[in-house]
């Protein structure tokens, strides 16, 4: 049983505090949380909005339907009200002008005025929305403590109650259970899995919406001993990142499209120079410029060969705030294991949506450096940074570590000491000794994970943020006994093949679930497996897909 | 104390023209690491692509022998990973000024202790002489076959008016200042950056030894280094006129690493102490 | 004669803060096309990315609105392209000189008669107020939480060290004075590059309309542009001893389209007669 | 019948003038010419040679058999002798400490010193050389007067002359035929094919091997009154060819690898402000820098789908100087009538490779520059520059090309008029708008070339340079009565597959034959057809692959 409210109004109107109070609220009260947001590359005007699903089980995607509509303008009112339930209700303060049926105008920025600060408008209809749920304002005050200074947290809370007294129970009631998770979205969920991996250094140039990652790390700067660097440009940014990896930290870098896109040649560098890299791409619609604010999963092609020349690299789409945090954490194990690149795929809605789960688990959490010791030298022997090796991964000094030995790593061709080489020979080792790590990384890789009926009919394939989305249209389509499945890739270079073998055979029709134009999910498939799937379900306007679509157009076009 | 010189020499072998201004420096850098007592271990060299930035393959220090206009950014993120290096930037004028411009302008105004040493050909050696950020206006290239027709950058008066805290020019062929320049720029504390002359005597036909020869003077023994006006005059100085050398601008700053607590009042990042349950207590932040 | 300033008028909505300094600068610029003049279809306006590269959509004139960092070089190639076209770029300090930065290095050794105005908020505004670079150092961000540890970059010095053959400083809060550096700027054969200061309601606390106001000077009628010397001396006065508005600097030197012949002596490329059969004679190079 | 003369020394040393000398001597006596490359990235020392393969008929690729060696030094002996034919010889100077049948040490050095310039002894050699090969000295001196000022052309000849009879005739004299071909290699063919199709602005940054075209197009700036710009890095390049385009002139870039690598972003950039580009990637070997002098065709994979997000774009390799040459003008105007981006795909060997061939018909050029004309736009209304049509190629019209009316191109998405927008639906119709491109362009494509057997049992596919050595080496198989034939694919992109699909179905075994490790075409082809190839031949040495590997490797792993 679950909940949906949208607060929306335009930029600088303040939803984002709104909502993050409102959830805040339905959080500790111990109800799941699933939150949303769409919004404008602008600072001020236009329309945004936020959607705060909230109930009694953990909640996987955002939901095209509307019980509550907290409306900050007249434009949120027309924009949204269609999508109101039956029983749906609208609030919104009396002065705007606007009607419908459903809606309660309420006095809420007389109240503020009354209160003494016409901010705290929002947090009167917080109240009202508490009272519409019947839900308790008990403990409420210990909240606003938290949030606000001790004059703004009393106005504040005595504009909740004003707004609770304004309005009358409406929806049922349903008791929370939950009280032990935490509220996160994904790109909090990189960051704190990189901190817990032990990321030392991480160099970005600002880029929405990847720059959540660098902000809260950012933000644990200091306590945590580590070195967030703003540079000035992407190029730089991957760059000093890899410096610092080779000189012995763990090191990370982030951006979006166009910033991966200029970070294209380094990428290759990490890989001739084996130098751990883990660089998470958190996608935008693109080309170029493209939706700033946006989401798209049109990377995917893009990224398994992205850079001239040929290098082992590792492909992971992250799926959910929780496998964001231990997959980033698993990147940057295989990144020193192996001595190569790591991409991590996210989007903007994985980047920005916030969900409530199971605390992470830091006992899961380990840290390989894969660093070899000195002894791995003998004293009057020189140091070969790329010794050929049965796998091909080669011990990894770091410079400095032991006395008078010297580690050189080369963007050029170079041979087992990292000299430049022109032998035909010595490259077409040093090219096999580099693409067996490719073979290596097989042994690493993981099934994509699998939701559904035990012996469907129609097989669904994803990868990334629609996990969410597609769990929850599975479920709905096997609970009317359409027998569907889904696998949903978390890693996607090398491609597991295993899975998806054993089902396409059984199954009548595959269809691809992206969202991007060409369905890059589908080429690799082919590329990797011959199988060919039978359809498509693209999205490509910048939205995520939900649910709802996902079972419409299964019902519609598949069956 | 100095090191033995001999513990700098490389294996490989080299691949520049006989008589190329490049062997004066890798010498003369040579020397200056053994008179600092600096071990082979204890200095990262960094360099793009070009003749230049083969160097790190001719000395035996740690090497990071990147890409084309990339020298920069790599040492900046070795310094921050372990300030203990000493790390200095090998690489050509092509490579330092032209694609790799905007990492110069931002790590002056970091000031990061890093030693930039550009070996200033004025020419594009490798990719057989077009012509580079500091080639003459007029000058003949292999691709400007009409004269190049924009003016040459000025990597003087360009550094100091960034506020580059050590700014200096030295030429390949004399040795025994370039040594001292290289001391005194490894020595400073904040970004230095030495452009130092250097015949190529394959594509440069103008600037030669004996060009820069008959121009190059050594700044007087009264000339304040510290003076940003006077500063600013020597930069403008060129050709025919003289070209001073020797340290033009010097100032004392703070550095990156000594405005970063996590740096600068803590042991090496590489000597970190981190357990991932250290993080778990960040999980306050989401409940 | 002066061209109808309603002709400028854009349909577009306009995205940025009310309050904004980026209004100012639209204003005073279609006020200066105008006065010049100019008709729409005559100016071009290239942009990167940012709050302030919107600007082409919200003035009728032609427009390309390109990557972030990189409002130059197609502001170049299209001005070589047709060299009747009066090429302007407007963009942010962020986009100018962070992400951009080579380009404008280059461009002024170039001197190509474009005209660069610099909407300098002193922030990162569409990204939402992170350190550009030309935020005070020890100012707190969104993203430097405890202060830039950096010193900004001057783009006034910077400039002339360069051998810009137009150097100006404006502020957006004082029209009557911008539409008048903007006519020169764009009067001026060469490249032009005026940094205006710009109040970012949003995310510069610190660089308010009355932060600027209370600071900046109009420069002395007295005051001589073509003096380097001075214009070095203007170009570091910043902050509370006041901040000179006005043209620091200004040179006559020939432009990238004087040098080229192929430009030069031609009508303009884009009206270049050419038949496939023109090339047959190059043959002979391969007999 | 041709032989195949080696000319090596160290760099430095005048390889490169001597190999010119004496193929412009073989193709005026009316011999075809193929001259191969082989060099190092430095100025100065190691070890380069250069191949001169000399007949009566068309020659398409180099040799791994040798009749002649003119050593520069003793290196040159040692490295190459032991693939000299049964009947080949040596030829070097006396002071040279080397020994070995079949060598003749000649004293070139003296006869230079008596003639008075050091600099002539290599012209003694090609005296010696055309003696060993019975080729009379008839008309001679009147290309030395072309090549050298009078006084060094005077002394040359008489160089020339002392070493043509320092030795005796050796080989069996062949009768030369065609007098009428031109002798030109890919990088120059490029050029002149751009330089026909009117390309007025050409930018770039140096990046070998793609330097040779802006070079030759810089010789020819003023004569052509075209403007070649030396950019300040690669994405300036692209950047300025980008502004110049939508400005109204054609305009190329070219580069290589790692430039391209830069390039990236801009070529969504391209994308979706819809301005006609082609940009040409002369590959070498990655990845990073790689081996600078040498070739590979490693960057497939990654053109064809280079930049975040998705654009439509048409990639084409080139096979030869000839489809160079016309590939090129085809390109410039593929990209204008429909507004795309064109990438080109060349390499080190194609690029450096000097070929006798026909002269360019250049009536064959044709120029469209799909430019709208002022009528395109009624008077009262405002110009879409992204004007919704059937076709998704909207009229294009060049700023201030009519008075009053002003364009407007934008990299964020746009609607109709190039403004920026949000809306899902507007981006959903232009991401249509510009994919349906993509599909056009399918009408474009040009089937890949088929040589040898009529029904082959084997097939070989490859794509690009490879082309010579697989059609001489199928030649050679099918002489044999080896029943194998090859498609050699031109336009990779989109993949045209009716040959393809008509030959795999008769086959018994495909062979992919690549020049990279992971087998690039063949993982191209099986995503878009599902065919899998049977067998891979790839080599990623840095060195061209030629026919008589193909040839044993197709008779030892594939029959
Ligand atoms: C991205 C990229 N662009 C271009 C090149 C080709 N390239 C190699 S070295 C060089 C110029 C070298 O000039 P400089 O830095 O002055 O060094 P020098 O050879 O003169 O010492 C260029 C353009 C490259 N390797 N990578
Ligand atoms: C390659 C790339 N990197 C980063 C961004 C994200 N980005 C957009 S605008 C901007 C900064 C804008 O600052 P400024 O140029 O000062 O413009 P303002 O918004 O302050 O006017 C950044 C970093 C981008 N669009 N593209
Ligand atoms: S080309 Fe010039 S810079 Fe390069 S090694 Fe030769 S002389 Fe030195
Ligand atoms: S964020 Fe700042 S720069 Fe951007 S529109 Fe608002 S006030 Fe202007
Ligand atoms: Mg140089
Ligand atoms: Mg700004």
């Amino acid at each position: 049983m679950n909940y949906n409210i949208l607060i929306g109004g335009s930029a600088g109107q303040g939803i984002v505090t709104l909502s993050q109070l409102l959830s805040k609220i339905l959080k500790r009260k111990g109800y799941h949380i699933f939150l949303n947001k769409d919004y404008m590359s602008r600072i001020r005007g236009g329309h945004n909005f936020i959607q705060i699903r909230f109930g009694t089980e953990q909640i996987f995607s955002h939901s095209p339907f509307i019980d509550l509509i907290i409306a900050l303008d007249k434009n949120t009112v027309e924009i949204h009200k269609e999508k109101l339930n039956e029983n749906g209700k609208i609030i919104c303060d009396e002065s705007i002008d606007v009607s419908s049926d459903n809606l309660f105008k309420l006095p809420l920025k007389e109240i503020a005025k009354e209160v003494g600060n016409s901010k705290v408008f929002g947090t009167a209809a917080i109240g009202a929305v508490l009272k519409l749920f019947s839900i308790p304002l008990k403990d409420i005050n210990k909240i606003f403590d938290e949030f606000f200074d001790s004059d703004l947290s009393n106005k504040n809370y005595q504009a909740l109650i004003r707004g609770y007294e304004l309005i009358n129970n409406h929806f049922e009631y349903v008791e929370p259970q939950d009280k032990n998770h935490i509220m996160i979205n994904g790109n909090q969920a990189v960051a704190l899995g990189a901190l817990a991996a032990g990321v030392s250094f991480y160099s970005a140039y600002p880029m929405t919406p990847s720059t959540g990652i660098m902000t809260y790390l950012a933000h644990k700067e200091e306590e945590a001993g580590i070195v967030v660097e703003q540079a000035e440009d992407e190029i730089a940014a991957i760059n000093m990142a890899i410096g610092a990896s080779f000189a012995g930290v763990r090191a990370m870098t982030g951006t979006s499209g166009g910033g991966f896109s200029l970070m294209t040649e380094s990428l290759g560098l990490a890989g001739i120079t084996e130098t751990p890299l883990v660089v998470i791409d958190v996608q935008r619609p693109g080309p170029a410029t493209g939706l700033p604010t946006r989401t798209e999963q049109s990377d995917l092609s893009f990224v398994l060969t992205a850079s001239h020349g040929e290098i082992p690299r590792m492909v992971i789409s992250l799926r959910s705030p929780a496998d964001a945090f231990y997959q980033t954490a698993r990147a940057l194990n295989i990144a020193e294991k192996y001595q190569v690149l790591v991409i991590l795929l996210s989007d903007q809605y994985l980047a920005d949506y916030v969900q409530t789960i199971e605390p992470f688990d830091f006992k899961k959490i380990t840290i390989e450096r894969g660093i070899a010791d000195a002894s791995s030298v003998k004293e009057n022997e020189d140091y070969k940074r790329y010794k050929l090796t049965e796998t091909g991964v080669s011990p990894r000094l770091i410079p400095g570590q032991i006395e008078n030995k010297t580690v050189l790593a080369d963007s050029d061709e170079h041979n087992e000491c990292g000299h430049i080489t022109e032998s035909a020979e010595v490259r077409t080792n040093m090219m096999e000794k580099r693409m067996k790590k490719q073979e290596l990384l097989k042994e690493e890789i993981q099934e994509p994970e699998y939701l559904g009926a035990e012996s469907p009919d129609i097989l669904l394939v994803g990868w990334g943020s629609t996990y969410g989305p597609i769990k929850e249209a599975v479920e709905r389509l096997n609970s009317e006994n359409i027998k569907v499945g889904a696998l949903i890739f978390g890693d996607v270079w090398p491609l597991p093949k295993e899975s998806l073998e054993k089902y396409a055979k059984k199954v009548k029709t595959i269809v691809n679930i992206e969202q991007n134009y060409t369905g890059q999910l589908a080429k690799l498939i082919r590329q990797e497996t011959g199988i060919k799937c039978d359809k498509s379900i693209l999205k490509y306007d910048g939205r995520q897909i939900n649910f709802y679509e996902i079972y419409s157009k299964i019902k519609s076009e598949v069956l | 104390m100095t090191t033995d010189i001999n513990l700098f020499n490389s294996m490989d072998e080299n691949a520049w023209c006989p008589g190329c201004g490049n062997f004066g420096i890798l010498n003369a850098l040579k020397e200056a690491l053994s008179e600092l007592d600096l071990k082979p271990h204890e200095v990262l060299i960094t360099s793009g692509i070009g003749q230049a930035a083969k160097l790190p393959h001719y000395i035996n220090v740690n090497g990071f022998n990147g890409l084309h206009g990339r020298a920069v950014p790599p040492a900046v993120g070795a310094k921050i990973a372990n300030k203990n290096l000493k790390v200095i930037v090998n690489t050509g004028d092509g490579d330092s000024y032209g694609e790799g411009g905007n990492h110069i302008i931002h790590n002056i105004r970091r000031n990061i202790d890093i030693t930039h040493f550009v070996h200033d050909n004025q020419i594009y050696g490798l990719t057989k002489g077009q012509g580079s950020p500091t080639t003459a206006k007029g000058q003949k290239t292999t691709l400007q076959l009409e004269g190049v027709k924009v003016d040459p950058f000025n990597p003087i008066s360009f550094a100091i008016s960034l506020g580059c805290s050590f700014v200096a020019r030295a030429f390949s062929g004399d040795k025994e200042h370039l040594v001292y320049v290289m001391k005194e720029a490894i020595k400073h504390k904040g970004y230095a950056l030495v452009d130092i002359l250097q015949p190529c005597v394959s594509f440069n036909k103008v600037n030669t030894y004996r060009w820069y020869k008959e121009r190059v003077y050594k700044l007087d023994k009264n000339y304040d280094c510290t003076n940003k006006e006077e500063a600013f005059k020597k930069a403008f100085e060129w050709g025919d006129e003289g070209i001073p050398i020797g340290i033009i601008y010097k100032e004392k700053k703070s550095t990156y690493i000594d405005r970063t607590p996590q740096l600068n009042s803590k042991p090496p990042l590489i000597n970190r102490e981190w357990k991932p349950v250290y993080a778990e207590k960040f999980m306050e932040d989401f409940i």
